[in-house]
C-alpha cells in the first residue's frame, strides 16, 4: 500500500524552502480506513514517547482487529536504525513519533522521503501553525526547556530574563541537563545563538546598557560564556536537575523539559515552569508524527495517527496521553490542561535547517567553556 | 644434638590413614634414606617433615624448634623450618629461568647480588647444566629439569635437606656424580640429609642409615650393611637387594636333637646355638645369590649343583642351579661361560643365611652352623664338610 | 620439478588443515573479519571521507572525497584539548586506576578464596558476583547517597545530612567516585578469571617457594602472581578496557565536576550526530587497546611458560591461615556485604515503596510487582509482572541470554585455543587482536553496522535481522573480548602434553576438546557462562537497535519505564533480572560443578 | 617387516638443533632400548616418531606408511599412527579418575562397555593398581602416578609402544613384575616396544637391541652384550655399564716389532694380530671392574697387586688395587673381607680388553695377546706369565 507521491513543495513564511515528502490529503474516511487496516491486522510504531503505548491500548480497544506493536527507541537512534532498515530493503515501521534532533532529522530523514508527513485534509484546518504548513510536520504535542523553580522556596517566578542567570544572586545555583548529551537542551542555546539580537536587547533590557562581548562573536556565546562564569551546574540528566532543586526548600533553579511538570506529585516535588522569559521563553521541542516510507501497514498507520490526533473533532481518546500539563497539543480545537494556551506562549521557531547547521559551532564552543 | 625427632605421627589425607604411628630419630649429619615400596607414605613423610602436611596426631621436633605438636595444636610455618626438598614432580617454576629458579631461595634470603650469582654458578656447574642457564624449564628435558631441581634445593645449603627420588631420571654416569655432590654437601656442610630412593646400590652406598617402610610404618631402620644382611622380616629381606626375586627361600622345620634343637631344611640339617622356638615350628631359611660361590673344583662345604639355566645380563650373570629339589640361584660376576647341563659346586656363607619364623614373618636370632646333609634326600649330592 | 614442489605445497596444506590451530584458527578468524573486522574497517573508512552533514562544521565539505578533516579537529585543532586530550587523559588515567585497584582487589580476595583455607568461602564468592549485577548507575547512585554535597543540590548524602561533614568535591565527584565506583562493579572479573587460574594451579609451585624461606608475600609476589600472569593480564584489558569505554559511571559522577571522558564525549558527539567524530574518538581508543594488547602479547612471550597444570598431578594443599582465618573471612563478609548486599537492600526495599524516599509502613506496597491498574500510581501502570509484554520480555531475555552465554562461552574457548596454542603464529596473534575490538566499537555502532550486514541474506548468512538470532550474534560479539581472553587464559595454563596423551590414544580434536580441555577448564568456562549470562541480561545499549516489538527483552522493559519515570517498576525489573542471575549461580553451582571455590577435579 | 625406518631425521625446537640426521631402522617385534646421557634427544626422537614433533629433514616410516617424508611434506597425524607413549612426565588427565584415564583410549576406539571395563581392570591389575580404580591422579603416589601411565598406554595394544623411562620412579620389586608384564606384552601381542631407560641393567636384559644417542646423534646400535662388550668409542665405553667411573683406562702406544706392529702399555707390552694403525700413535686400552678376577693364589696370567681401598655396597664390593703406577678397580661378588694393604693376585679376561685410538676415540677391531711384561718398569708387580 505504498502512498509515496513523492515530494510536494509546501510554500510558506520562514520555511519556505522545506521540501517535504507528503501522503496527499486523504478523501478516505474512518472507516474506510478501517475496513483497510482490518485486513492488514497490525501496525508497527517507532515511538522515542511511551506515550505512543497509552494511545495503542486505547486505539486496541476502539478498533479491535487491529494490533498495534511500540518499539521505543530514542529519535536519533531512530533515524540511524530506519536508515539502515529502509537502505536494506527492509520497510519494518509504519509510524513514526519523534522529536527534532537538531534539525536533523528533517535533514536527514523528511528531506530524504523517509519519514512522510501525514495530514488528514479534515484535521488540518485545526491545526495551529507551524504545524499546519510550515513545519516539517504535524507534531502532536509540544514541549520546551525552561527554568524551574521550587515553589516553597520562591513565591512567584524568580527569573524574567535569561540574563537573570549571569547575575551574583543565582552564582552557583543554576543547574542544567548536559545539552551535550540532550541535543534538545543544545537546542535552546543555539537558538539564542541564531537569535542574538534579541539576546542582546534582552540584555539592555535587563542591565541598562549595551552588551559588551568579552571575545565571544554575539550575545548569544556571551551569554552561555557567562552562564559558565556563573558556575553553572551541569548533571546528567533533566530528572537530576529537577531532583536538585525539587526537592526541600531549595533556593536553586534549574532548566528542564516543561513535560516534566507533571511529575510533581508522583516524586514529591514542588516545583513549577516559567512560561515567560524575555527575550523568548524557549524554542519549542515537538513530537513530530510521521508515516513511513513504503509503510507495509499504511492503512493501519493513517488510522493509527488519527487517532493519536485525537480524530476530527479533537476529543479522540488516543491524544489524551498527549494533552498534559506541561505539553501542549496544537490545535485550536482542544482544551490545554495549562493555563496558558499554546499561542500565548513566548516561543521562538524552531528553524531545523538553520539549527542543523550552527548545532555543531555551538556545541564546540560550549565544549571549549569546560 | 638430634636434627629430627618423630614421635607417633600420624597422617590421614582425605580420609586415607597414610601414615600410622611413626616414630624416627634422625641424628644431625646423618644421611638417611627412606626405602619402601610405591604408595607406602614416603613423599607424605616427607612433606609433613618439611611442614607441608599438616600430622593429626604425633610430635615432630627439628633441631631444638618444636615443629608439630598434636596435643598443642603447635604448628611451625614450612618457611621456619630450615628445610628444603627436592619433589618428586620437581614444582620447577615455570615461568622463570633456570638462573631464577634456582636464585630464588638466595634471594629471598636477601643475599647481595654477587655472591648469588656465584653461587648459582656453582650450584648449576655442580649439576652439569650451566649451560641451560637462560632457559625456561619447559624448554628441558626430563633429566635436565630434575637436576635443576637438585640445584634449587642444595643452593640454599639448608641445614636439612629432603630429596625424593632426586636422580631418578639420570643416567648412570650423572647419577655418580650427582651422588658425589650430594656426599660433598653432607661432609662438608654437615647438611642432614634425608633421601627417597627407589634404587638400592644408591640406598646403600650413600646412606648412614636406611628406614624401611611398608604401608605406612617403619619396620626397620639400621645401617644399610645391617640391613642388607639382616633384614628384620621376611617381607624386608625379599624387597631388599636387587635379587628381590632371585633371593633363595629354603623351606624348614625346627626339630629337637639332643644338644637342644636343629633346622630340618632341604639343605640338610642345620644346628643353631640355643633354642629356636617351638618345636615343629615352620622357619624359612634365605641366602643371597651373591652370597653362594660357584666353582669347578668341590671345596670345602661345597655342594655339587646342575645348571639348569644361565641370564648373563653384562656386568654378572644369574645361574640357575639345580641340587635334588632344591633349587638355588647364583650370581657370579661378569660373564660366566658354563653349559646348562654341567655339574658344579656350590658353596654358600653359612653366615649370611638368615633364619625366619614362617608364620610371623620376624627373624630369628640365631647363628647357624652346619652340621650334616640329609643323607636319605641327596644320595651324591651333597656338601662335603671338612670342619 | 614443479609436480615435486605441488605435492609438497598439497601435503603442507593438508598437515596444515589438519592442525587444529589453522583448521580453527582460519574460519575462526573469516568468521571475526566478518562481524568484527569488517565493521571496523567500515568505521575506520567514514573517518577519511567527507560526509553530507559535514558541511555544518566545515563549509569546505566535499561528499564522498577523502579528508583528513575529522582527524585533525580531534587531534589537532582549537577544540582538541577540550574534546580530546583532557578526555583521554581522564580516560587513561581512571583505566588504569580501575585496573590497578580490581587487580588489587581481586586477587587478593580470588587468593583467599582459592587457595587458603578461608571459612564462608562460597558466601564470599557469590557476594563477590552480587556488584556486578546491579547497574552500575545504582552504585554511582549509591556513592551519591552517602557522599552527596550541596553542589549538585538536592537531598544531601548521609555524610553531610547525618555527620555535618561536607564532602569535598572531589571526594562526591569525578575521579574518585568514577575510580571507586568501576572498580566495585568490574572487579568481579579480575576475581574469577584469576580465581580459576589459580585454583588450577599446582600447589607444589607454592610449596617449593616457602620451603626456601619466603614469606607468604614473597611466594604471591614472585610465584603465584607471575604464575596466573596471563589471566591477570587479560583481567588487566578487560578492566582497563571497560574502564576507559564505560559511559553511565561518569555521565554520572562526572558531569557536575566536568570531568569528561572519551567515552562521555564519544556519546555527546554520537547524540549531536556527529556520528565520524564518534568514530574517530572510538578509533583513538581501539589503538590504545591495540598497544595494551602488543604489550600484553610481548609479556607473555614465546617462550615463558605459564603451564601450571601438568601431567604430574600433585595434591592440591590449601594454605592454611591459622588464627587470622575467622577474622579474615569476617573483614571480607563484612566489606562483601557493604558492597553489594547494602545497595541490592535499598534497590529492593524501594520496589515495595509507594512513594520514594518515604520511610512509613503505610508507604510499603507489592503494587509495583502484581498490582492492579491504578490510576492514581504510575497514570494507570499495572504491576510489571502483569505488564502483557513482561512474559514475553522474560522468555525473549532469557532464551538471549542462556543460548548466547553457553555460545559464548564454548566460542571463547575455541578461539581461546588457537590463541593460546598459537601464541608463536601470526594467526593466533591475529585473531587475539581482533577479537578484542568489539568492546572498544559503540555498541549503537555496531548494532546500526549489523542492521545493514544482517538485514538481507549474504553468501550463507540468512537474513537475521528482527530475529532473536542477531540479537545472539551481536551479545557473543560484544562479549568475545572476554571470552576469548578467558579462553585462552585458563588453556595457557594447561601442559600440551595432556592434550598429547590424547591425541596418541586416537582421538580427535573435537574429544580431545570434549574431554579434556573443556572439564579442565570448566571453571573459567562457568565464570564465562556467568558473567556472560549477567551482561546479556543487563545489555540495552547493544540491543535497542536491534529490538523489535516481538523481540521485546526485560532490558528494553526497564527502557520504557525509565523513560517514563516509574522508577520502582524499574528496579521491580532489575530485581526480576537479579533474582533470574542468582537463581542461574546457584543451578550452576549445584549442577554445573561451576564451583568458584574448589580445586581441579573434584578431589573433594 | 620393519616397523619404524628412520633415515636422516633432524629436529629443531626452538632454533635449538636437537636431532642431528638420526639413521635408524627397527624391526617388527623388536624391543629397542634407547641409550643415552641426559638431554641427548630421546624423548624427542619418541615424540617424532609418535607425531608429536615434527622434523625439519628426513623421512619416517611406520609399517607400511609413509609417516613424515620432508621432501614431500607429508605428515600422518599422531593419531593414525598406531603408537602409544608412556609420557616422562606421565601426562596423567588430571580431572579423570584412573580408571577414566585408562579407559579414555578404548572409548575412542569405540569398544563396548564390558570390554572397555574388562581390559582396563585387567590392565590395573597387571600395574598393581586395582584398588586405585576410583582415585583422581592428584590422589596418588609418584609410582602409582607412573603405573597408571603405563596402564593407560598398554591397555590399547598398540602396534608400537614407545616408553620414556617408565618405571624411574618404581621401587626394584615392582620394576621386576612391571618389566615381566612389558615382556609378555612383547612377547603375546608381538609389540614393537622402545624403550628409553637410564637402568642399564633393565637395557641389557629387556631389549634385542640398544641405540645408544650421544648429542642428538646414534652412534651405536647393538645387541646388548655386543654394546656391552665392544662400545664402538670411548665415550660410549664410558657411558656403558654402572662402572661408569670405575672403567680402567690404560695408556699405551703402538710401537714397531718384528712380526708387525706391538702396544706399549702400563700393563706390558701387548702383541696384536696385524697392523694397528701409524707407528706411534697413543692408544687407550679399557679394562672393566668385572673383567679382572681377583685371588689369593697366584694364578696363570695373574698380576700381583697391592689392596688400596675396599668399597662394599651390598651384594658386591669394588676393590682399589695398584700395581706400580697402575692403578686398577675390580669388582667382586659378594662381601669381600680383604685387609688394606695385603697383596693378592689379579687376572684380567685378556678377550675382554678393548683398544680405542686415543685421538678419534674409536674402537680399533684387533684382538689382544698378552706378551710379555716391561721389566724395566715393574720388577717385583708382574704378570706371571704361563703360556
Ligand atoms: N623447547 C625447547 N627449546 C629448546 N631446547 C629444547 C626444548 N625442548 C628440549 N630441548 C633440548 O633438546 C634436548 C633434547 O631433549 P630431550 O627431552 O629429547 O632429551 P632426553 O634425551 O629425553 O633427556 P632426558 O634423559 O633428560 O629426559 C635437550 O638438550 C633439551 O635441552
Ligand atoms: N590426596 C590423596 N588422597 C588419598 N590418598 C592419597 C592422597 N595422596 C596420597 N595418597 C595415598 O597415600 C599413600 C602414600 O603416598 P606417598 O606419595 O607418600 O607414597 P610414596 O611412598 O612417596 O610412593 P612413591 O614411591 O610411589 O612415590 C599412597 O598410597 C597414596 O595413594
Ligand atoms: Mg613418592
Ligand atoms: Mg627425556
Amino acid at each position: 500500500a505504498g502512498s509515496d507521491k513523492g515530494a510536494s513543495a509546501s510554500d510558506s513564511g520562514a520555511n519556505a524552502t522545506k521540501t517535504v515528502a507528503t501522503t496527499a490529503a486523504p478523501q478516505e474516511t474512518v472507516d474506510q480506513l478501517y475496513a483497510k487496516a482490518k485486513e492488514e491486522g497490525k501496525l508497527i510504531v517507532y515511538s522515542t514517547s511511551g506515550r505512543a503505548n497509552d494511545a495503542a491500548e486505547t486505539f486496541m480497544k476502539q478498533y479491535p482487529g487491529i494490533k498495534v506493536e511500540v518499539s521505543k527507541v530514542k529519535s536519533d537512534q531512530m533515524m540511524d536504525k530506519v536508515t539502515k532498515e529502509q537502505d536494506a530493503g527492509q520497510f519494518n515501521p509504519d509510524v513514526i513519533v519523534t522529536k527534532e534532533v537538531s534539525g536533523a532529522v528533517f535533514e536527514e530523514m523528511v528531506k530524504q522521503g523517509r519519514y512522510l508527513k501525514y495530514l488528514p485534509e479534515d484535521i488540518a484546518p485545526k491545526v495551529e501553525e507551524p504545524f499546519r504548513t510550515q513545519d516539517e510536520a504535524y507534531a502532536n504535542y509540544v514541549e520546551f526547556r525552561t527554568i524551574f523553580y521550587n515553589t516553597a522556596h520562591y513565591k512567584e517566578a524568580p527569573v524574567k530574563n535569561w540574563w537573570d542567570l549571569t547575575t551574583p544572586e543565582f552564582k552557583g545555583k543554576v543547574y542544567t541537563a548536559d545539552p551535550l548529551s540532550s541535543p534538545a537542551f543544545m537546542d535552546l542555546f543555539t537558538t539564542m545563538v541564531l537569535h542574538s539580537d534579541e539576546m542582546a536587547a534582552a540584555y539592555k533590557d535587563k542591565f541598562g546598557k549595551d552588551i559588551v562581548l568579552q571575545g565571544t562573536e554575539n550575545a548569544g556565546y556571551e551569554f552561555i560564556k557567562e552562564l559558565f562564569a556563573n558556575g553553572l551546574v551541569v548533571l546528567k540528566g533533566s530528572d537530576d536537575v529537577l531532583d536538585a532543586i525539587g526537592k526541600a526548600n531549595s533556593e536553586a533553579i534549574g532548566l528542564a523539559v516543561s513535560g516534566d511538570v507533571s511529575k510533581n506529585e508522583e516524586k514529591g516535588w514542588t516545583i513549577q515552569p516559567i512560561y515567560d522569559i524575555k527575550p523568548k521563553t524557549a524554542v519549542p521541542d515537538a513530537g513530530y508524527l510521521f508515516l513511513a516510507k513504503k509503510a507495509p501497514h499504511d492503512d493501519a498507520a493513517k488510522l493509527f495517527i488519527r487517532w493519536m490526533m485525537g480524530e476530527t473533532d479533537g476529543k479522540g481518546e488516543g491524544m489524551a496521553p498527549f494533552n498534559q500539563i506541561g505539553s501542549w497539543v496544537p490545535r485550536s480545537d482542544v482544551i490545554t490542561k495549562n493555563q496558558v494556551t499554546f499561542k500565548q506562549l513566548n516561543l521562538w521557531t524552531f528553524d531545523g535547517d538553520a539549527l542543523y547547521k550552527a548545532a555543531p559551532k555551538v556545541r564546540d564552543f560550549w565544549i571549549k567553556q569546560k | 644434638m638430634n636434627a629430627i625427632e618423630i614421635t607417633n605421627i600420624n597422617v590421614s589425607i582425605h580420609g586415607k590413614h597414610v601414615l600410622k604411628g611413626i616414630d624416627l630419630t634422625i641424628a644431625k649429619g646423618e644421611f638417611m634414606t627412606f626405602l619402601g615400596p610405591s604408595g607406602c607414605g614416603k613423599t607424605t613423610l616427607l612433606r609433613t617433615i618439611a611442614g607441608l602436611q599438616s600430622a593429626d596426631e604425633g610430635t615432630l621436633r627439628i633441631g631444638n624448634k618444636e615443629a608439630v605438636n598434636s596435643a598443642t595444636g603447635h604448628y611451625l610455618e614450612a618457611s621456619k623450618r630450615g628445610v628444603n626438598l627436592v619433589f618428586q614432580s620437581y614444582a620447577l617454576w615455570p615461568h622463570m629461568t633456570v638462573y631464577e629458579n634456582v636464585a630464588f631461595g638466595l634471594q629471598v634470603q636477601k643475599l647481595p647480588k654477587d655472591q648469588t650469582q656465584a653461587r648459582v654458578r656453582v650450584a648449576l656447574a655442580n649439576m652439569r647444566i650451566s649451560e641451560l642457564e637462560t632457559r625456561y624449564p619447559g624448554q628441558l628435558s626430563g633429566g635436565q629439569q630434575q637436576r635443576v631441581a637438585i640445584a634449587r634445593a642444595i643452593v640454599t645449603e639448608p641445614e636439612i635437606l629432603l630429596l625424593d627420588e632426586p636422580l631418578s631420571n639420570l643416567d648412570a654416569k650423572l647419577r655418580i656424580e650427582m651422588r658425589a655432590e650430594l656426599k660433598r654437601l653432607h661432609h662438608e656442610l654437615k647438611t642432614t640429609i634425608i633421601y627417597v630412593t627407589h634404587d638400592q646400590h644408591e640406598a646403600m652406598t650413600l646412606s648412614t642409615q636406611v628406614a624401611v617402610f611398608f604401608g605406612g610404618k617403619v619396620v626397620q631402620v639400621d645401617k644399610p650393611r645391617q640391613l642388607y644382611h639382616r633384614p628384620r622380616t621376611l617381607e624386608v629381606a625379599e624387597f631388599i637387594g636387587n635379587a628381590g626375586l632371585h633371593l633363595n627361600y629354603i623351606e624348614g622345620t625346627i626339630v629337637g636333637s639332643e644338644g637342644g634343637q636343629r633346622l630340618e631344611t632341604s639343605l640338610g640339617f642345620l644346628e643353631v646355638d640355643g633354642e629356636v622356638g617351638e618345636t615343629g615350628r615352620e622357619i624359612i631359611l634365605t641366602l643371597k645369590p651373591e652370597d653362594i660361590r660357584l666353582s669347578e673344583m668341590m671345596g670345602p662345604d661345597s655342594l655339587a649343583v646342575h645348571i639348569e639355566a644361565v641370564f648373563p645380563s653384562g656386568s654378572e650373570t644369574l645361574v640357575q642351579t639345580r641340587a635334588g629339589e632344591l633349587s638355588l640361584m647364583i650370581r657370579v660376576m661378569g660373564d660366566m661361560e658354563v653349559e646348562v647341563g654341567s655339574q658344579l659346586y656350590a658353596k654358600p656363607r653359612m653366615d649370611r643365611i638368615n633364619l625366619y619364623d614362617k608364620m610371623t614373618g620376624r627373624l630369628l636370632e640365631v647363628p647357624i652352623q652346619f652340621i650334616q646333609p640329609r643323607e636319605e634326600l641327596h644320595h651324591e649330592n651333597r656338601f662335603s664338610h671338612s670342619r | 620439478m614443479p609436480q615435486a614442489r605441488l605435492v609438497r605445497l598439497r601435503n603442507h596444506t593438508l598437515s596444515r588443515l589438519r592442525n587444529p590451530i589453522y583448521w580453527i584458527g582460519v574460519p575462526a578468524l573469516l568468521l571475526l573479519t566478518y562481524v568484527i573486522l569488517w565493521p571496523v574497517v567500515k568505521l575506520i573508512s567514514t573517518t577519511f571521507v567527507w560526509k553530507v552533514q559535514d558541511a555544518r562544521l566545515a563549509p569546505q565539505a566535499n561528499p564522498g572525497h577523502f579528508t583528513l578533516f575529522h582527524w585533525h579537529r580531534v587531534l589537532a585543532s582549537d577544540i582538541s584539548l577540550p574534546l580530546f586530550y583532557k578526555p583521554i587523559l581522564h580516560s587513561l588515567v581512571v583505566g588504569v586506576s580501575v585496573s590497578v585497584l580490581s587487580l588489587l582487589f581481586g586477587c587478593v580476595l580470588a587468593w583467599f578464596v582459592t587457595r587458603t583455607d578461608m571459612p564462608l568461602k562460597r558466601m564470599i564468592s557469590f557476594l563477590i558476583v552480587i556488584p556486578y549485577l546491579l547497574p552500575n548507575w545504582i552504585l554511582s547512585r549509591a556513592w551519591l547517597l552517602f557522599f552527596k554535597n550541596s553542589k549538585i543540590g538536592g537531598t544531601p548524602g548521609i555524610l553531610q545530612s547525618i555527620l555535618h561533614i561536607t564532602p569535598p568535591d572531589w571526594l562526591a565527584y569525578g575521579f574518585v567516585p568514577i575510580t571507586l565506583t568501576i572498580t566495585v562493579h568490574d572487579s568481579v572479573f579480575v576475581f574469577l578469571l584469576v580465581g580459576a587460574a589459580l585454583s588450577a594451579m599446582n600447589s607444589q609451585l607454592e610449596e617449593a617457594a616457602s620451603l626456601t624461606g619466603a614469606s607468604r608475600l614473597t611466594v604471591m609476589r614472585r610465584i603465584v602472581f607471575p604464575l596466573v600472569m596471563p589471566s591477570v593480564l587479560s583481567a588487566f584489558i578487560l578492566i582497563f578496557t571497560k574502564a576507559i569505554s564505560s559511559y553511565g559511571v561518569p555521565a554520572m559522577l562526572g558531569t557536575p565536576v566536568n570531568f569528561d571522558m572519551i567515552s562521555t564525549m564519544l556519546y555527546a558527539s554520537m547524540r549531536s550526530r556527529l556520528m565520524t567524530e564518534a568514530n574517530v574518538l572510538s578509533l583513538t581508543l581501539m589503538a590504545i587497546t591495540m598497544v595494551t594488547i602488543y604489550i600484553n602479547q610481548r609479556v607473555i612471550g614465546k617462550h615463558r611458560s605459564y603451564i601450571t597444570v601438568t601431567g604430574k598431578a600433585g595434591a592440591q594443599t590449601l594454605t592454611a591461615l591459622g588464627r587470622s582465618k575467622w577474622p579474615v573471612a569476617s573483614m571480607m563478609t563484612v566489606l562483601m556485604v557493604i558492597l553489594a548486599v547494602v545497595p541490592l537492600l535499598i534497590l529492593l526495599l524501594q520496589t515495595f515503596m509507594l512513594k520514594e524516599g518515604v520511610y512509613t509502613l503505610s508507604n510499603l506496597t507489592m503494587h509495583y510487582w502484581w498490582g492492579g491498574s491504578d490510576p492514581a500510581i504510575n497514570t494507570g501502570e499495572k504491576g510489571a509482572l502483569r505488564n502483557d509484554i513482561f512474559l514475553l520480555a522474560l522468555k525473549n531475555s532469557l532464551t538471549i541470554a542462556g543460548i548466547s552465554s553457553v555460545i559464548a562461552a564454548i566460542v571463547g574457548l575455541v578461539i581461546g585455543y588457537v590463541v593460546a596454542r598459537g601464541r608463536q603464529n601470526w594467526l593466533g596473534r591475529t585473531v587475539d587482536q581482533i577479537s578484542f575490538l568489539p568492546y572498544l566499537i559503540p555498541g549503537i555502532s555496531l548494532a546500526a553496522m549489523y542492521i545493514t550486514m544482517f538485514a538481507k541474506p549474504t553468501l550463507f548468512i540468512p537474513a537475521l535481522y528482527g530475529t532473536i538470532a542477531i540479537l545472539i550474534v551481536i551479545t557473543v560479539v560484544k562479549e568475545l573480548p572476554f571470552t576469548v581472553k578467558a579462553g585462552s587464559a585458563a588453556l595457557m595454563q594447561i601442559s600440551p602434553e595432556l592434550e598429547e596423551a590424547a591425541q596418541i590414544s586416537g582421538a580427535s580434536w573435537l574429544t580431545r576438546f570434549r574431554r579434556i580441555l573443556l572439564p579442565l577448564t570448566h571453571k573459567s568456562i562457568a565464570s564465562v557462562f556467568l558473567l556472560v549470562f549477567i551482561g546479556a541480561m543487563k545489555e540495552m545499549e547493544l540491543i535497542i537497535l536491534l529490538v523489535t516489538p516481538r523481540t521485546e527483552t526485560l532490558t528494553t522493559l526497564t527502557f520504557y519505564y525509565a523513560e517514563k519515570g516509574y522508577d520502582q517498576l524499574t528496579n521491580v525489573i532489575l530485581m526480576v533480572i537479579i533474582g533470574i542471575v542468582i537463581t542461574v549461580y546457584l543451578l550452576a553451582v549445584r549442577f554445573g560443578k561451576a564451583d568458584l571455590t574448589q580445586g581441579i577435579g573434584g578431589s573433594s
